[in-house]
C-alpha cells in the first residue's frame, strides 16, 4: 500500500482534531491552524488526485485493516478526490474572503467556536466524500448538519437564531427521512459498506423481489438529501439562513455543504443503488419535476427581493434545481452535466457572496438595492467580481455557467420527452437569471443621486483595504474563467470519475 | 488619445482589409470549450461582407464620436467599449462555427451594455435595463438552437445548405422546425423583430455615435447577420423551405416592416424615429433572410450592406443637430436646411435613398429583395413585397416631412430664431459626405456588389 | 453612344442644377450674385436650347442610347418610338410657351432662381421620361419626375403649399410604388423590360400564375393611375393646383398628368401586352374607374368655385377619358386616347394660364370675380372660350375629333354594357364640362347689371403672356381643323401595338 | 399484501406510525418544544424499526457476559450498534436545538416559530 492512500483517511482525522484543538487556542490561533488544515489537506487531496489519476483506478482504504463486511472502508476515485480539493480550495478562499466581517460580527470570545465549526464541517464534507459506508455517511451527515448551524447561528441576532432553528428542523426532516430509507436498505439487503449492497440490489432487482422496498428506500433518501440540499420546494430556510449569516458562512453554506449532500445522493445514485435501477425508477422523474420548479421559481422569488444577499440565496434554489434537473435526466451525461455545475456554482455563488459583501462594505453596510447604487464604482474589484459572477450565473460564454448551460442541454437534445421542457426551462431561467441579476449589476454602476442615502453612507474602498477579500475575489474570478474557458480537463475528469464509480 | 484611437481603428481595418483580399484558406482555432466546440475563425464571402462593411465604418464613426463625445463625459470608458465592440464585430463576421458567433454575440450584448447607459440617467438606466434582458432573453432561445445544431448536425461549421443529418433527425422534423422558429426569434431579437422590437427606441438614450453604429449597424446587423447563417448555413434551406416554420417566421418579419414604419411616422422624437426606421429596415434584411433562396440570401445582405450606409448617415445628421442645438424633436427643426445646409444636404440625400429613390442604394436592394420574392413564387412573399412597397411610402413620409420642414419652414417663419445655428466642424461633416459617396455608388454601379453576393 | 439623346437629357438637367445650386448658396450665403436679368437671359438660352435639341432628337430618326446597368444587367437604355417622340413635342411646345409666360409671372412670385432651376431640370427629366427604353429607366425618370416637380407645387413656401406638396408627394410615391410592385413581377414573367409593342410576356413561364401577375398589372394601373389622377388617388390634383403657381400647375396637368398615361400605356402595351389584359377582371374594373373618374371629376368641378381647383377637377376628369380610351384596348379608342392626350395638354395647359392671369393681373382666384373680363382682358377671354370649347369637344376645335374616337372606339369594342355606357358618361360629362367651363365666357362678355360697379378699362397683359396663350388657343384649333396628319400619326401608333 | 401480513409485522407498522406522528409534528407543530418532542419521536421510531430487524426471537442481546456462545444464541449487533449511534447523534442534535430554543426564548419570550418570525419582521432586521 502507497503511503498516499492514508491521505483521505489523514485528512479527515486531521480537520476533526484540529476542531477540539481551537477550542483552547485563541481566535487568532484557531484561524491560523484552520488556514493550515484547509491547505495541508487541500495538499493531500491533490497529491491523491495525482495518484489516483496515476493509477487509473480508485483505490479501498480499509479503516483499522479490517475487511468488509466488518471493516469501514474508505474509497477514492478521481472524482472523490478532486472533490475534496476543490471544496478546499472554496472553502480557503470563502474564509478568506469574509475576514474582515468575521472580526466585525462574532463576539471576541467566541472567534475559535467559529473556526472549530469550519473544521468539523471540513472533516464531515471530507468524510461524505470519501466514506463507503452508508451509516457512516449519515453520522457525518447530522455532524455537518450541526457545524452547519453552528456557523449560521454564531452572528448572534434574532435573524440568526430563527434562520438557524428553521435550518435545523428542515434539516432533521431531511436526515430521518435519509436514515429511515439507510434502514429499509439495510433490512433489505443485510449490508451497510455500499459496495456490498450494491450487489445485493442488483441481485434483488435481477430476481425482482423486494421491488417495492427498495423503491421506497431510494424514495425516503433522495427526499432526504433533497430537504437538506433546498431543492424546490424544501427551499423555505435558505433565503434567511443564506441571508443573514455572516459572509464566510454564507459562502460555504452555498456552495459546500448543500453540494455535500449532492454529492452524497450522486454517489448513493451509483455506489449503493446502480444508476440503471434508479432511472427505471420513478424517482428521478419526481426529482427532474421539481428541479424544474425550482429553476423557475426560484428565479421568481429571486427578482421580488429587495434584498442583495436574498437574493443570491434564492439564486441558489434556482441553481440547485438545475442540478436536480441534469440528475433527473437519467443519463451519464446529464450526471456529469450535473457535478459539473456543483463546480460552477460553488465557484460562483462563494464569489457572489463574497462580492456583495464588498459592494455593502461599501455602502455603509446597506443591502438594499437603493442603498447600493454606485457601489460598483466605490469598491471597484467587488463590482467587477459581482458581474463576473452574474455574467456567469446568467451563462454567458467564457464563464463557467455557460460550460454546464451547454452540457445540459446538449444530454437534453437527446432525450425524447425531456428535452422540450428542459431547453425551455433553461432558456426561462437564463431569462429570469439576466433580470435579476442584470438589473443588481447595472444598479451597482448606477451613480447615486446626490443626497440620498446611498451617496452618504458610501465611502470609496481601495483594493489594499481588504487583502483577503481582494486575494480571494482575484482567485474566484481565475478560478471562474478557468471553469469556463478550459473546461475540457475537467469534464473529462468527471467522466472518468463516474466510470471509477461503477 | 484620439489620435491613438483613430491611428489604431485604422491600422485593423487596413488588416481586415489585407485580410479580406488575400483571404486564407486555412481557420484558425483560438481555444476549445469542449470536445469539438472550438472558437474558431474563417473567411468566406459573406463574413468578409460584413467584416468588410464594419471596418470601413468604424474609423469613420470614430471621427465623428471624437467630436460629438466633447459635449459628454466619461470619453475615455465611451472609447474603451466603442473600440471593444469592433473586435467583436468582427469575431462575428468572421466566425467559422455557430458556437463561436454565439460566443461573440453574447459579448457583444454585454460591451454595448455600459454605451447605452453612457449618460447613467434614469432614462439610460432603464433602457439599458431593457435592452439587456432582450438581448439576453433573445440568446437563450438562439442558444437552443445551437443546441440542436450540435446535436444534430455533421459539424458545427458553418456550411452553406446546412449541416443537419437526415438520418438523426429522423421523424422529428416538426420538432426541428418548432426549434427553428425560436432560435430564429432568439437571433432577430437583436435585429428588433416584432414583438421584440421595443428595446431599439429606447436604446436610442444613448449617445449618437452609438444609436448610428451599433443600433442602426453593427449590433442590429449581427442579429441578421446570425439569423442568415442559421438559416442558410446551419439548418439549410432545404428542410425549411415551404414549411409552417417559414411561414411563421415570414409573417412575423412582414408585420414588423409595417409596423416598425408606422410607429416611425408617429414618432416625434428625431432619434426614436430612425430608430423605429431601422425597425422596419431591419425585416427588410429578414424578409431576405426568410424567403430561403439564394436570391434572397443576396437580397438581404446587399441590404443590410446599403442600409448600414443609409442608416448610419441619417444618425449622424440627427447626432450633429443634437451636439450643435440640443435640439431632439421633429417639430424643432423649421428651417434648420439653410443654417445647417451640408448635414441637411446628406440628409435630403439618406432620406431619398431610404425611401428607395432609383439610382441610391436603397432602391437596388429593394429591388432585389423584391425580385426574389416573386421569384420564391410563394404567396406569402408576394404580400411581403406589398409591405415592401407600403413601407416605403411610409418612409417617404417619415423622412420627406422632415426634409421639406427643415428647407421649407413656411413663410411666416422667423429665421432669427435660429440664428446662431450653423453646420459643425470636417470632423462630423466628413463622414457624411463620405457616406452621401458611397450611396451614390452603390445606387449607380451596383453590379459588381450584387454579383459578388450572388455568387456566394 | 449616341450624343445627341445624351446632350438633350443632360443638357436642361445640368442647366437646372446649376441654377439651384447657385439658388441654394445664395439662400444660405444670403446675398444676391446673380442678378434677375442675367437670369432670365440664362434660362431662355438654355430653355430654347434644350427644346430645340429635343426637337432635333426626337425627329431625326431613329435613335437608342445604353448607358451604364443600374440593376441586373438592366441597363439605363433611351430609344426615341412614336409614342416618346409625341410625348417629347407635347412637352417641348407646353415648356416653350409656359417658359416666356412665366418669364412675365414669376416676377410677382419671387424665387426665380429656384423656379426656373427646376423647370429646366424638370425638363430634362420628363424628356428622359419620354425617351426610356425600358420600365426601370422609366421608372427611375418617374420619380425624378415626382420629386422634382413637388418643390414646384410649395414654391411660395407657405404652410398651405406645404401640406398640398406633401400630399401631392405621397399620392404621387404611393402609386410608384405600385407601379414598382408590377415591375417587379413583371420583371419575372417577362422575357426583358424593353419596350415593345405588344408585349415582352413569356407565356410559357406565365403558365399557372395569370392570378397573381394580373393583380399585379392592376395594381400597376393603380399606381399609375394616381399620377393621372384617376380615382381613388386622385385628389391631390385639386389639392396641389391651387397653391401652386400658375405656370407649374399649367404643366402639373398639362404634361405631368400626362406622363402618369405614357407610363400606362407602356406598360400595358409594351410590356404586359393588350392580348393578357383583354376580357379580364382588370379591363372591367379599370373601365369602371375610369368612367367614374370622368363622372366624377366633373360633377366636382362643377360645384367648385375656384377657378384653379375647377380646373383641375376637370384635369381629373379629362384624363380619365384618355385612360377609357386605353382601357377599351381598341386601336380607335387608343387612337382618341392619344390624340385627347395632345389636345389636352395644350387646353389644360392654356386654361391654368389664362387662370393665371386673372390671379396675376388682379388676385382673382373665385369665378364669381370674373365677371366682366371680357371687357378687361378680351384677348385672354377669347382664349379661354376658344380652351373651353376645345375641351368641351365642340367642333372644331381638337377636343371633338378626339371624343369621336373615343366614342366610336367604345361603340366598336363590342365589351358588353360598357360600349354604350362609356359614351353616354362621355357625353354626359361634356354637358358638365360646358357646365362649368363656359359661365366664365358668359359672364366674362355679358356681366350683365353688375357690370355697372366695375371698373371695365381695358387692362391687357403684357404681351409675354398673352402671345403663349394665343399660340396654345391655335394650337387647339388647328389640331380640329387639320388633324389628319396627327390623326395618321397616333393611328400608326395604335396599329403597332394592337395588330 | 393482505392484513395477515400487517398483523404479522405489527411492530414495524408501529414504528412506521410513530415516525409519521414524529414527522408531522416535526414540521407542523407551531412551538419549538413540541418540535423537538416531534424529533425524539421520530428518532426513537427509527431506532424501534431498526432494533426490530436485528432482533431475532429467542436471542439473548449480544453482550458477552459468560464466555462467547456460538454464533447462534446472539442477535445481530449491527442494529444495536447502530441505534446506540443514532441515539448519540439524536441526543446531541436535541441538545442543540433545545440550547437554541433557550436562546430565542430569551430574546422574544415566546416558543412559537411564527410568532418570532412576526416580531423579526417588526424588527425589520
Amino acid at each position: 500500500m502507497d503511503f498516499v492512500q492514508n491521505f483521505p483517511f489523514m485528512s479527515i482525522i486531521l480537520s476533526l482534531f484540529s476542531g477540539p484543538l481551537s477550542s483552547i487556542l485563541s481566535g487568532k490561533w484557531a484561524k491560523r491552524v484552520n488556514t493550515a488544515v484547509i491547505v495541508i489537506i487541500g495538499i493531500m487531496s491533490a497529491c491523491v488526485l495525482g495518484y489516483v489519476t496515476g493509477t487509473g483506478e480508485e483505490f479501498i482504504y480499509y479503516m483499522g485493516h479490517f475487511p468488509a463486511p466488518w471493516g469501514n472502508e474508505i474509497r477514492v476515485g478521481e472524482l472523490e478526490a478532486f472533490m475534496a480539493l476543490f471544496f478546499c480550495a472554496i472553502m480557503l478562499l470563502s474564509m478568506l474572503g469574509g475576514t474582515k466581517e468575521r472580526l466585525t460580527q462574532i463576539e471576541d470570545s467566541k472567534q475559535n467556536l467559529y473556526y472549530i465549526m469550519v473544521n468539523l464541517l471540513l472533516c464531515s464534507l471530507l468524510a461524505l466524500i470519501y466514506t463507503n459506508d452508508l451509516f457512516t455517511a449519515y453520522v457525518f451527515v447530522e455532524i455537518n448538519t450541526i457545524s452547519a448551524c453552528g456557523l449560521i447561528m454564531i452572528r448572534q441576532n434574532g435573524r440568526t437564531f430563527e434562520a438557524a432553528i428553521r435550518y435545523m428542523i428542515m434539516s432533521l426532516l431531511g436526515s430521518g427521512l435519509l436514515l429511515l430509507g439507510i434502514c429499509f436498505l439495510y433490512s433489505v439487503t443485510g449490508h451497510l459498506l455500499m459496495s456490498n449492497i450494491q450487489q445485493q440490489v442488483q441481485l434483488l432487482a435481477a430476481s425482482g423481489e423486494y421491488h417495492i422496498p427498495l423503491l421506497v428506500a431510494l424514495g425516503l433518501m433522495s427526499v432526504g438529501l433533497a430537504i437538506k440540499s433546498a431543492l424546490y420546494p424544501f427551499h423555505s430556510w435558505l433565503p434567511d439562513a443564506y441571508g443573514y449569516s455572516t459572509v464566510s458562512s454564507a459562502a460555504i453554506l452555498s456552495s459546500l455543504v448543500s453540494k455535500g449532500y449532492i454529492f452524497l445522493l450522486i454517489k448513493i445514485f451509483y455506489r449503493v443503488i446502480g444508476f440503471e435501477i434508479v432511472c427505471d425508477s420513478k424517482v428521478i422523474h419526481v426529482l427532474y419535476v421539481f428541479g424544474i420548479m425550482g429553476m423557475i421559481m426560484g428565479s421568481v422569488n429571486a427578482i421580488q427581493e429587495n434584498n442583495i444577499r436574498r437574493m443570491i440565496a434564492f439564486s441558489s434554489v434556482a441553481q440547485i434545481g438545475y442540478i436536480y434537473m441534469g440528475l433527473g435526466l437519467g443519463t451519464e451525461a446529464g450526471v456529469v452535466a450535473s457535478v459539473y455545475h456543483v463546480l460552477s456554482h460553488a465557484a460562483t455563488k462563494s464569489l457572489l457572496f463574497v462580492a456583495a459583501s464588498g459592494l455593502t462594505d461599501a455602502s455603509g453596510g446597506k443591502v438594499r438595492f437603493e442603498d447600493l447604487q454606485g457601489a460598483g464604482y466605490r469598491h471597484r474589484l467587488a463590482g467587477i467580481a459581482f458581474t463576473v459572477g452574474s455574467l456567469s450565473m446568467v451563462g454567458l460564454p467564457m464563464f463557467s455557467g455557460f460550460i454546464s448551460k451547454l452540457l445540459f442541454s446538449q444530454e437534453a437534445v437527446g432525450h425524447n420527452h425531456k428535452m422540450l421542457p428542459t431547453l425551455i426551462a433553461l432558456a426561462v431561467s437564463t431569462v429570469l437569471n439576466a433580470v435579476y441579476f442584470m438589473k443588481t449589476v447595472i444598479t451597482i454602476y448606477m451613480p447615486a443621486p446626490k443626497d440620498t442615502e446611498a451617496d452618504r453612507q458610501g465611502r470609496n474602498i481601495a483594493m489594499a483595504e481588504q487583502p483577503g477579500k481582494s486575494v480571494a475575489l482575484i482567485c474566484f474570478i481565475i478560478l471562474n474563467l478557468m471553469l469556463g474557458l478550459s473546461s475540457e480537463p475537467i469534464i473529462h475528469l468527471i467522466q472518468n470519475g463516474l466510470e471509477m464509480f461503477y | 488619445m484620439c489620435v491613438f484611437i483613430e491611428i489604431c481603428a485604422l491600422v485593423n481595418s487596413m488588416l481586415v482589409f489585407l485580410l479580406l483580399r488575400n483571404p486564407p484558406a486555412e481557420t484558425l482555432t483560438v481555444f476549445r470549450f469542449t470536445g469539438n466546440l472550438s472558437v474558431t475563425f474563417r473567411i468566406d464571402g459573406m463574413g468578409s461582407l460584413f467584416a468588410g462593411m464594419a471596418a470601413f465604418l468604424w474609423p469613420l464613426a470614430l471621427l465623428y464620436s471624437f467630436e460629438y463625445m466633447k459635449h459628454e463625459q466619461n470619453e475615455k470608458s465611451f472609447f474603451l467599449f466603442y473600440v471593444i465592440t469592433y473586435g467583436i464585430t468582427l469575431g462575428i463576421a468572421l466566425a467559422e462555427n455557430i458556437l463561436t458567433m454565439y460566443f461573440f454575440f453574447e459579448m457583444l450584448s454585454m460591451v454595448t451594455l455600459p454605451l447605452i447607459m453612457h449618460s447613467r440617467t434614469r432614462e439610460a438606466i432603464l433602457a439599458s435595463r431593457s435592452y439587456l434582458y432582450y438581448m439576453l432573453g433573445g440568446a437563450a432561445f438562439a442558444f437552443i438552437g445551437m443546441i440542436f445544431i450540435l446535436t444534430y448536425g455533421t459539424t458545427s461549421s458553418f456550411v452553406m445548405g446546412g449541416v443537419l443529418d437526415p438520418g438523426k433527425i429522423g421523424d422529428k422534423t416538426n420538432l426541428l422546425l418548432f426549434i427553428y422558429v425560436l432560435c430564429f426569434c432568439g437571433f432577430s431579437v437583436k435585429t428588433a423583430m416584432f414583438p421584440f422590437s421595443s428595446w431599439l427606441p429606447k436604446a436610442g438614450v444613448a449617445p449618437t455615435p452609438v444609436t448610428a453604429l451599433l443600433h442602426a449597424v453593427a449590433v442590429v446587423n449581427t442579429g441578421a447577420f446570425a439569423a442568415m447563417r442559421v438559416t442558410y448555413f446551419s439548418f439549410g434551406t432545404e428542410l425549411l423551405r415551404g414549411t409552417w416554420a417559414q411561414n411563421v417566421v415570414m409573417t412575423l418579419v412582414i408585420i414588423t416592416i409595417v409596423y416598425g414604419c408606422s410607429r416611425a411616422l408617429k414618432e416625434t422624437h428625431i432619434k426614436r424615429r430612425l430608430a423605429w426606421s431601422t425597425v422596419g429596415n431591419l425585416s427588410y434584411i429578414l424578409f431576405g433572410v426568410v424567403l430561403m433562396t439564394p436570391l434572397g440570401l443576396a437580397g438581404g445582405m446587399a441590404h443590410m450592406l446599403f442600409h448600414s450606409f443609409m442608416k448610419i448617415c441619417s444618425f449622424f445628421c440627427a447626432g450633429a443637430v443634437i451636439y450643435q442645438t440640443g435640439r431632439n424633436y421633429v417639430h424643432e427643426l423649421n428651417g434648420f436646411g439653410w443654417k445647417m445646409p451640408k448635414v441637411f444636404v446628406c440628409f435630403t440625400v439618406t432620406a431619398f435613398a431610404l425611401t428607395g429613390v432609383p439610382g441610391l442604394c436603397g432602391f437596388v436592394s429593394k429591388w432585389n429583395l423584391c425580385k426574389a420574392a416573386v421569384a420564391s413564387e410563394n404567396p406569402l412573399a408576394y404580400a411581403g413585397v406589398a409591405a415592401l412597397m407600403i413601407s416605403a411610402l411610409l418612409t417617404a413620409i417619415y423622412m420627406l416631412t422632415i426634409v421639406v420642414r427643415a428647407f421649407f419652414p413656411g413663410r411666416d417663419f422667423d429665421c432669427e430664431t435660429i440664428s446662431d445655428v450653423r453646420d459643425p466642424n470636417w470632423l462630423m461633416i466628413l463622414p457624411l459626405v463620405v457616406f452621401v459617396i458611397v450611396m451614390f455608388c452603390f445606387g449607380l454601379h451596383s453590379g459588381p456588389v450584387i454579383r459578388f453576393l450572388q455568387g456566394n | 453612344m449616341d450624343i445627341w439623346m445624351m446632350l438633350s437629357v443632360a443638357l436642361p438637367s445640368a442647366a437646372g442644377i446649376i441654377l439651384l445650386a447657385v439658388s441654394f448658396l445664395e439662400h444660405v450665403r444670403g446675398k444676391e450674385k446673380v442678378s434677375v436679368k442675367g437670369l432670365y437671359v440664362y434660362t431662355a438660352a438654355a430653355l430654347i436650347l434644350s427644346v430645340a435639341l429635343a426637337l432635333y432628337t426626337a425627329w431625326s430618326g431613329e435613335r437608342s442610347l445604353t448607358l451604364f446597368t443600374l440593376l441586373d444587367q438592366i441597363p439605363v437604355f433611351f430609344r426615341i418610338d412614336d409614342l416618346g417622340r409625341m410625348f417629347v413635342t407635347i412637352v417641348g411646345i407646353a415648356w416653350l410657351l409656359t417658359g416666356v409666360y412665366s418669364f412675365v409671372y414669376m416676377k410677382r412670385e419671387g424665387g426665380e432662381k429656384r423656379f426656373f432651376g427646376l423647370y429646366l431640370l424638370l425638363f430634362g427629366v420628363l424628356t428622359g421620361l419620354a425617351f426610356s427604353g425600358n420600365l426601370i429607366t422609366m421608372y427611375l425618370f418617374y420619380e425624378m419626375m415626382t420629386l422634382v416637380s413637388m418643390p414646384m407645387v410649395l414654391h411660395n413656401g407657405s404652410r398651405e403649399a406645404v401640406m398640398a406638396s406633401l400630399k401631392y408627394l405621397f399620392y404621387s410615391l404611393c402609386g410608384a410604388y405600385g407601379g414598382l410592385f408590377g415591375i417587379v413581377f413583371l420583371y419575372r414573367y417577362c422575357d426583358s423590360l424593353t419596350f415593345r409593342p405588344g408585349g415582352t410576356l413569356n407565356m410559357a413561364v406565365v403558365q399557372g400564375h395569370e392570378g397573381i401577375l394580373l393583380a399585379a398589372v392592376f395594381v400597376m394601373i393603380l399606381g399609375f393611375g394616381a399620377k393621372a389622377g384617376m380615382f381613388p388617388l386622385h385628389s391631390w390634383l385639386p389639392t396641389a393646383h391651387p397653391v401652386a403657381p400658375s405656370p407649374a400647375s399649367a404643366l402639373l396637368s398639362g404634361t405631368i398628368v400626362k406622363f402618369g398615361v405614357l407610363a400606362m400605356i407602356r406598360t400595358v402595351y409594351y410590356i404586359v401586352g393588350p392580348a393578357f389584359v383583354r376580357d379580364t377582371w382588370v379591363q372591367h374594373t379599370w373601365m369602371t374607374l375610369t368612367l367614374l373618374t370622368v363622372f366624377m371629376g366633373s360633377m366636382l368641378a362643377y360645384r367648385e368655385p375656384v377657378l384653379k381647383k375647377r380646373l383641375a377637377y376637370s384635369t381629373v376628369s379629362q384624363v380619365s377619358y384618355i385612360l377609357f380610351g386605353l382601357s377599351l384596348l381598341t386601336p380607335d379608342a387608343m387612337t382618341g386616347a392619344l390624340l385627347h392626350t395632345a389636345v389636352h395638354a395644350f387646353v389644360k395647359c392654356g386654361l391654368f394660364l389664362t387662370a393665371g392671369v386673372f390671379l396675376h393681373r388682379f388676385g382673382y382666384t373665385r369665378v364669381d370675380q370674373l365677371t366682366g373680363m371680357g371687357k378687361k382682358v378680351p384677348g385672354i377671354l377669347w382664349c379661354y372660350t376658344i380652351f373651353a370649347l376645345a375641351l368641351i369637344g365642340i367642333p372644331p376645335t381638337g377636343g371633338f375629333l378626339s371624343k369621336w374616337y373615343l366614342a366610336e372606339g367604345a361603340l366598336s369594342s363590342g365589351i358588353p354594357v360598357f360600349s354604350w355606357l362609356g359614351p353616354v358618361a362621355l357625353l354626359v360629362s361634356a354637358l358638365l364640362t360646358a357646365g362649368y367651363l363656359l359661365p366664365v365666357t358668359i359672364k366674362g362678355f355679358f356681366p350683365g347689371e353688375e357690370a355697372v360697379s366695375l371698373d371695365l378699362s381695358k387692362e391687357e397683359p403684357s404681351p409675354c403672356m398673352l402671345i403663349p396663350l394665343v399660340i396654345l388657343a391655335a394650337l387647339a384649333l388647328f389640331l380640329g381643323i387639320l388633324p389628319n396628319p396627327l390623326i395618321r400619326y397616333v393611328g400608326e401608333i395604335a396599329g403597332a401595338v394592337l395588330s | 399484501m393482505n392484513l395477515t401480513n400487517l398483523m404479522n409485522n405489527y411492530v414495524e407498522a408501529v414504528a412506521m406510525i410513530l415516525f409519521g406522528i414524529g414527522f408531522t409534528n416535526l414540521l407542523l407543530q407551531k412551538n419549538l418544544i413540541k418540535k423537538i418532542v416531534g424529533l425524539n419521536i421520530m428518532d426513537t421510531a427509527t431506532y424501534l424499526f431498526l432494533a426490530l430487524k436485528g432482533y431475532i426471537d429467542g436471542r439473548k442481546a449480544p453482550v458477552v457476559v459468560d464466555g462467547v456462545q456460538s454464533v447462534e444464541t446472539y442477535i445481530n449487533p449491527i442494529p444495536s450498534g447502530l441505534v446506540l449511534t443514532g441515539i448519540v447523534v439524536s441526543v446531541s442534535v436535541t441538545a442543540l436545538m433545545l440550547s437554541l430554543t433557550i436562546r430565542l426564548y430569551r430574546r422574544y419570550h415566546t416558543l412559537d416559530l411564527d410568532e418570532i418570525s412576526t416580531l423579526l419582521r417588526k424588527e425589520g432586521k
